[in-house]
């Protein structure tokens, strides 16, 4: 039955995650130099008491001793977590989403092996390692056309007895600075498949430095050489721990919407205390007009986040057309990520000048939503994804990862 | 009708390209990423500018400056733009309140401040308007509100005029020689009645900057705080008459330059960052590959390019039409409506070149897409906002009769 | 729970009335005459038809005799009218949510008088006579400020012994060419008041072909020239039948989702039959990325009108803040109506030449889609009314009458 | 640099604004409200405006037209617009095709065609290229699909060439008397190798008029469907070499002013329209009162005001740049990108007009303004679609270096 009421348990998660933003995120992000864009360090105790609240294992089965969270309240969390800090918030997002894939996915040898640490330690985050330098899904070229690049993965895992001997590059690793386990799509000669590497072991580096600097909280580049694992740290099953294409859970967006949020807040409350013209500027049609737009473009993209979320959970939704069997998510990104970026954008211009400083927190709002509007493969390549399935086109898994 | 160039705007254009290609070019991108507001300014660049005249192009001959018409500051700025659009703005800036000086001060004033300023190729110009309670009251007087607006306090003493208050976002302030400063002398009248604009040296007594600003964009474009304590200016240096306020318009109505060549300058400054964006974009879409394919080959690049293009040409027309009108004083509400349309252009076809990159990913050509969308928004709040808007709104009103 | 799972019911219904409308409605509206934006004809008999499946008395409470369908199904079913015929969608729409405002505000004796006749009569409809000429809600210059107009009745009810006689004229009559009963805004003298007034009663005339021509289905002028009616004609309680302001159910949005996804259904079919360019069309980037906004934005526009029709049926959730404390129908309608004009002008597009011909749909669409966009106080107007709700202003809720 | 107009031009202007407020205004609407598409169209106010020379503008003196330059025909083809821009168009349309007649055709035939084009008020010309299967394919022609674009076929036989097929959406072809129709001449060659262009009078054996179409917007002009069942041309007819197509562009560069001319005329009949939209709504503004005020005095109104005035400025500026380049044949892709950027201009300011006046309401005033969001629809196949974007964007390609 259609409802959009939220549970008791999801809004008192909302509050709580609010009041933990409000007393220990902001008051640490918000200074001058956290607020530059250059700043790209991890307040790392904030990290442990988010960790301590459960929000590190948000989507983690309970019965795998996880808070075991749906995507809806996983993306509402993230929001809130956004709405302080975009970089707090994927940290944290990242390691949750893939507590539930990884350890979904494992062996009970190789749970025994990690879950215990993973559970105990507040600093035990993941990264899942797919992207090769120089590598794109390109289906720009390849849209409704079967020529085109696969999906390559050039990082070999060769057999050598009971280990695996991995070597190759990953780039734009989220989490890679912070993480302590990887899970790395590697080539084995058999097909591709997933390794579990922890961090430190031999033949792993980690360069946090690595271009792009385009991301949120911790990215960089895994260099694998000649990188010894012991053969059962394989994962079974299949390799695309990201669901099927545009349809998993819209954290990215969730992560937006929070940066957004707390511009139109900056915005909405300095616009009813400065007073220009004789009146607070709210009071002006021009100000009021602008800042109802900017209200009326996150409310939709919350929309389109919170049902691409639920449906991502629920896809019996589809089955029964309740639901168009369309992407959801990767509508969601396509429309949330522009509608955010302008809203952003119109907020800060109720500041002035104050809109472009540095030591100010508007710039940098507008910085992060740019980073989500301008991410992966881009809203052109989802459109012609989108348009694909419209259409009844079918191709490949892989030839369309995300 | 004529697009075509005089030989000496063609070669005054030469010699700005000529700059931004070999000396701003070549710099831009380092100072942009300089952390501080400190190390994103260069006195060496602004030396080499000035000798080449881009300090003084808006000065007479007969003072020793360049005297270009608008047309010349038109395609100047815009070359320069194409360099970095903070570093032409530096440059710009001087023009903007040289204008002012030779429309409305006195010969007296004219030598004693033109005179050093076209002499010494650091000497830098600004004017300081804004205040923290008085932003947008300054331009645009609320009429129910009749004490609205700038607060920095003059009162007269014998031949002196005492300052007391403070004004912030000022440009060029922490590097400026010389400043137009407006303040209230008569705080019981409004605004334009109540306001005289004085000429005060960096060096005044009881006059020093705050706060330096550090700005997402223009970051060459220095900004920052001005405190008046008991600042000691003399007599001799008031601009035009007492309480008359806001000169660069009242006096010699739009003729001045003052704010109409304001609105031409943000308009044709952003010209020539939306030249850079074009030219990056298409150097991307025509080297770069997805897939072993050009990305020009696809149809959604390909209309990305043509919108961009489109939308620079456009204002391409419209900036040269307003700096041939503001040769010839043409009346319009065209400078304002301009400036509003640089707003938006400059904006969409920078934001185009930055998806055409794919983000600001680690190369140097994405890092100077990622920074031209950054310097864009600037044009938010200085030609864009609702404020400008508005006002050129009103300007279009009153040059239409009334109940037509 | 927060469930997008529609039920069983709904899903029959939305796919009973689909059918309806390839049946019996497309083969008689989709010809050269009726496409013609000229055209005004309202088909009788298939709205009869359609009275008889229970449209009309969709939103009536079942005890009464109706089905009782709740906002969202209304609008669901409305959605699907309108994807074959604005004129039908917005005649049965009317009826439906009036006779469930109507005959739940009437005394027993009302009922009696009034009820039988209209569950009889499949072309019993009604009629809500509250616009007059040369009024305006005028929020623009009210905004934020105390001065302004009022809304103003200027149509007046004089108490004679047991009757009211009525005088004024009342514009813009949703249904007024198909009305058996109106429901008229008066001034009693002792305040504003709604009287109901039967078709046919003496002193009351209809003008059908009253200015402006902008409009769905009927609309016309009603004069009331000392038009006597019994005293007890007279609604009880609250003069304002449309509820709170920006909160109803956003039934005028689902007539425009229905017109915007006939288009882009038109558009998409025909996108992969006509072949330029060597392919279909739609296997080319332009065409497919076009389409592929066309449906994010239908998308969108319908979350936004089922979010605004839940909500106004369980106040509940804005009030355990579920969902936010803010007129989410009139933020549905800035947002759908601008986001399906530009879908619908997109999805013509596509028809090159053909797009704009009288004699195809497509034209039809785009004009049915202006009439929603530049309907009522314009989007303007709501823009200002979501800002003060935003800035918390409170204004007296005549004052922003819809 | 100058935007100001010689006499001649002045005079041209002053004078279409003339008919367009005396003779256009008064029988506009009434024309677009006519119900079917027969009572769209007046040969009256084709007689008057062929009698003041707006039939035969762009046909060179010595045969008897006007020989105005481009930025004259810009000028006067925008103020015809201002009345109705579909009788401009009318209008216009023969100039695009005595532009061709005089660049493609050899000397008999430009004696042949262009003597009693001038001499007869009410001789239309058109040109037939479109056909069911055949849009953008005969624009932008697929380089995998070869055969793709028109299929009317044309056969020599002795000395006449014998047409078979249809063509569909032609304008002018109910009340043209001359057309220029590409046929087919070798079915196994690409379009560019296998076309020929012919010139088809009306009244030619086997050929017909088909459907008349019946347009939402821009009603009065006429369009309709052309069927050749053997028609029988002369070879003299023959355009060009056989087999050379589209002689518009090919033979004699961009410079026949064919294609580039279509360009300026939708992008100059759009300004007109945006003139219009932005008079009434100025009008409306100052006139109309919400609650005892102005509608003008709130901002939100204001702001619309502006931006309608914003685009149409910079419309006009970047119209009459490029009229003055065609005068002057600068190579550039600029023709294309004003046509383009004129399909979101016209669309933007005639929506901001209707909404302004609040929908069309039963007002004259509201109606008029929703007949010219009516007619800027039109843009989007004719100016604004893909193709034609894409097309422009080949071309912006093709003007850039490699690589860069």
């Amino acid at each position: 039955m259609y409802s959009l009421h939220l549970s008791a348990e999801q809004i008192e998660f909302r509050d709580t995650v609010r009041s933990f933003v409000d007393d220990e995120i902001k008051p640490v992000v918000l200074n001058a130099n956290r607020l530059d864009i250059g700043d790209r360090a991890l307040p790392k105790d904030v990290l442990d008491k988010a960790s301590q609240m459960g929000l590190r294992t948000l989507a983690l089965a309970e019965e795998l001793g996880g808070v075991g969270a749906d995507a809806l309240t996983c993306c509402i969390v993230t929001e809130e977590l956004a709405a302080g800090d975009a970089g707090i918030a994927t940290v944290l997002a990242e390691t949750s989403a893939l507590g539930l894939a990884l350890f979904g996915a494992m062996t009970n040898a190789q749970r025994d092996a990690f879950l215990p640490a993973f559970l105990e330690d507040d600093r035990y985050h993941l990264a899942y390692a797919s992207h090769e330098p120089d590598t794109d899904t390109a289906l720009g070229i390849d849209y409704h056309r079967t020529t085109g690049t696969a999906h390559r993965v050039r990082t070999k895992a060769e057999r050598n007895g009971d280990s695996f001997v991995v070597s190759g590059v990953k780039d734009a690793v989220v989490n890679a600075g912070v993480a302590k386990l990887f899970a790395v799509e590697v080539d084995t000669g058999k097909g591709i498949g997933v390794l579990l590497i922890p961090a430190g072991t031999r033949g792993l580096t980690v360069n946090e430095n690595a271009e792009p600097r385009w991301y949120h909280g911790s990215c960089g580049e895994i260099i694998l050489q000649n990188c010894t694992v012991p053969a059962d740290s394989l994962l079974q099953g299949s390799a695309n721990l990201r669901g099927e294409p545009g349809r998993g859970a819209p954290l990215a967006q969730a992560i937006n919407l929070g940066i957004g949020r707390a511009a139109y807040e900056a915005a909405l409350d300095y616009a009813r205390l400065r007073v220009q013209g004789g009146r607070p500027i709210v009071e002006h049609q021009a100000i009021g007009g602008k800042l109802a737009e900017v209200a009326v473009r996150l409310e939709m993209s919350r929309n389109a986040v919170w049902q691409a979320a639920w449906a991502s959970d629920h896809p019996a939704a589809q089955a029964d057309r309740s639901l168009p069997n369309l992407p959801l998510t990767a509508m969601a990104q396509v429309f949330a990520s522009e509608a955010i970026y302008r809203a952003v954008k119109d907020a800060a211009e109720c500041f002035g000048a104050m809109g472009v400083m540095r030591d100010m927190p508007l710039q940098k709002y507008i910085s992060d939503a740019r980073i989500c509007l301008y991410s992966g493969d881009g809203n052109s390549d989802l459109k012609l994804r989108i348009a694909e399935q419209l259409s009844g086109h079918r191709r490949a898994p892989l030839l369309a990862a995300e | 009708m004529d697009f075509s160039l005089s030989n000496e705007q063609r070669s005054w254009q030469m010699i700005a390209r000529k700059f931004a290609e070999e000396e701003i070019k070549p710099i831009t991108l380092k100072l942009d990423e300089a952390p501080d507001a400190h190390g994103t300014f260069d006195w060496g660049i602004v030396e080499k500018g000035s000798k080449l005249g881009f300090r003084t192009m808006a000065v007479a001959k007969e003072y020793g400056g360049e005297g270009t018409d608008y047309v010349t500051q038109a395609l100047v700025m815009a070359e320069l733009a194409r360099g970095d659009s903070s570093i032409s703005k530096t440059f710009s800036q001087n023009w903007k309140w040289s204008h002012l000086i030779q429309q409305a001060c006195n010969e007296e004033q004219k030598e004693r401040f033109l005179r050093p300023f076209v002499a010494d190729h650091r000497f830098l110009l600004g004017k300081g308007i804004t205040e923290p309670t008085a932003g947008s009251d300054n331009r645009l007087p609320p009429k129910d509100a009749p004490k609205a607006g700038l607060k920095l306090r003059a009162e007269r003493k014998g031949d002196e005029w005492i300052l007391n208050g403070e004004k912030c976002f000022i440009a060029n302030a922490p590097v400026g020689k010389l400043f137009f400063i407006d303040a209230r002398t008569d705080p019981n009248a409004p605004l334009r009645q109540g306001t005289t604009m004085f000429l005060v040296p960096s060096d005044t007594p009881g006059f020093r900057i705050g706060k330096v600003f550090n700005k997402s964009g223009w970051r060459f474009y220095r900004n920052g705080e001005m405190i008046f304590e008991n600042a000691r200016v003399p007599h001799a240096n008031v601009v035009g008459n007492v309480n008359t306020s806001d000169m660069k318009t009242a006096q010699a109505g739009d003729r001045t330059g003052g704010d109409l060549f304001g609105d031409l300058e943000l308009a044709a400054n952003a010209l020539g960052v939306c030249d850079d964006a074009c030219e990056q974009a298409m150097k991307h879409a025509k080297t770069a590959k997805q897939g072993g394919q050009l990305l020009i080959e696809q149809q959604h690049i390909a209309l990305k390019l043509n919108k961009m293009n489109m939308l620079t040409e456009a204002l391409r027309s419209y900036v040269m039409r307003i700096a041939w009108e503001h040769d010839h004083k043409v009346h319009s509400a065209n400078a304002g409506l301009a400036m509003n349309f640089s707003t938006d252009v400059i904006q969409e076809v920078t934001e185009i070149n930055l998806d055409i990159h794919g983000g600001a990913g680690g190369s140097e050509a994405a890092r100077h897409a990622e920074k031209l969308v950054r310097d864009s928004f600037i044009w938010s709040h200085l030609a864009g906002d609702s404020v400008q808007r508005l006002k050129v709104a009103q300007r279009l009103a009153r040059m239409t009769a009334p109940g037509h």
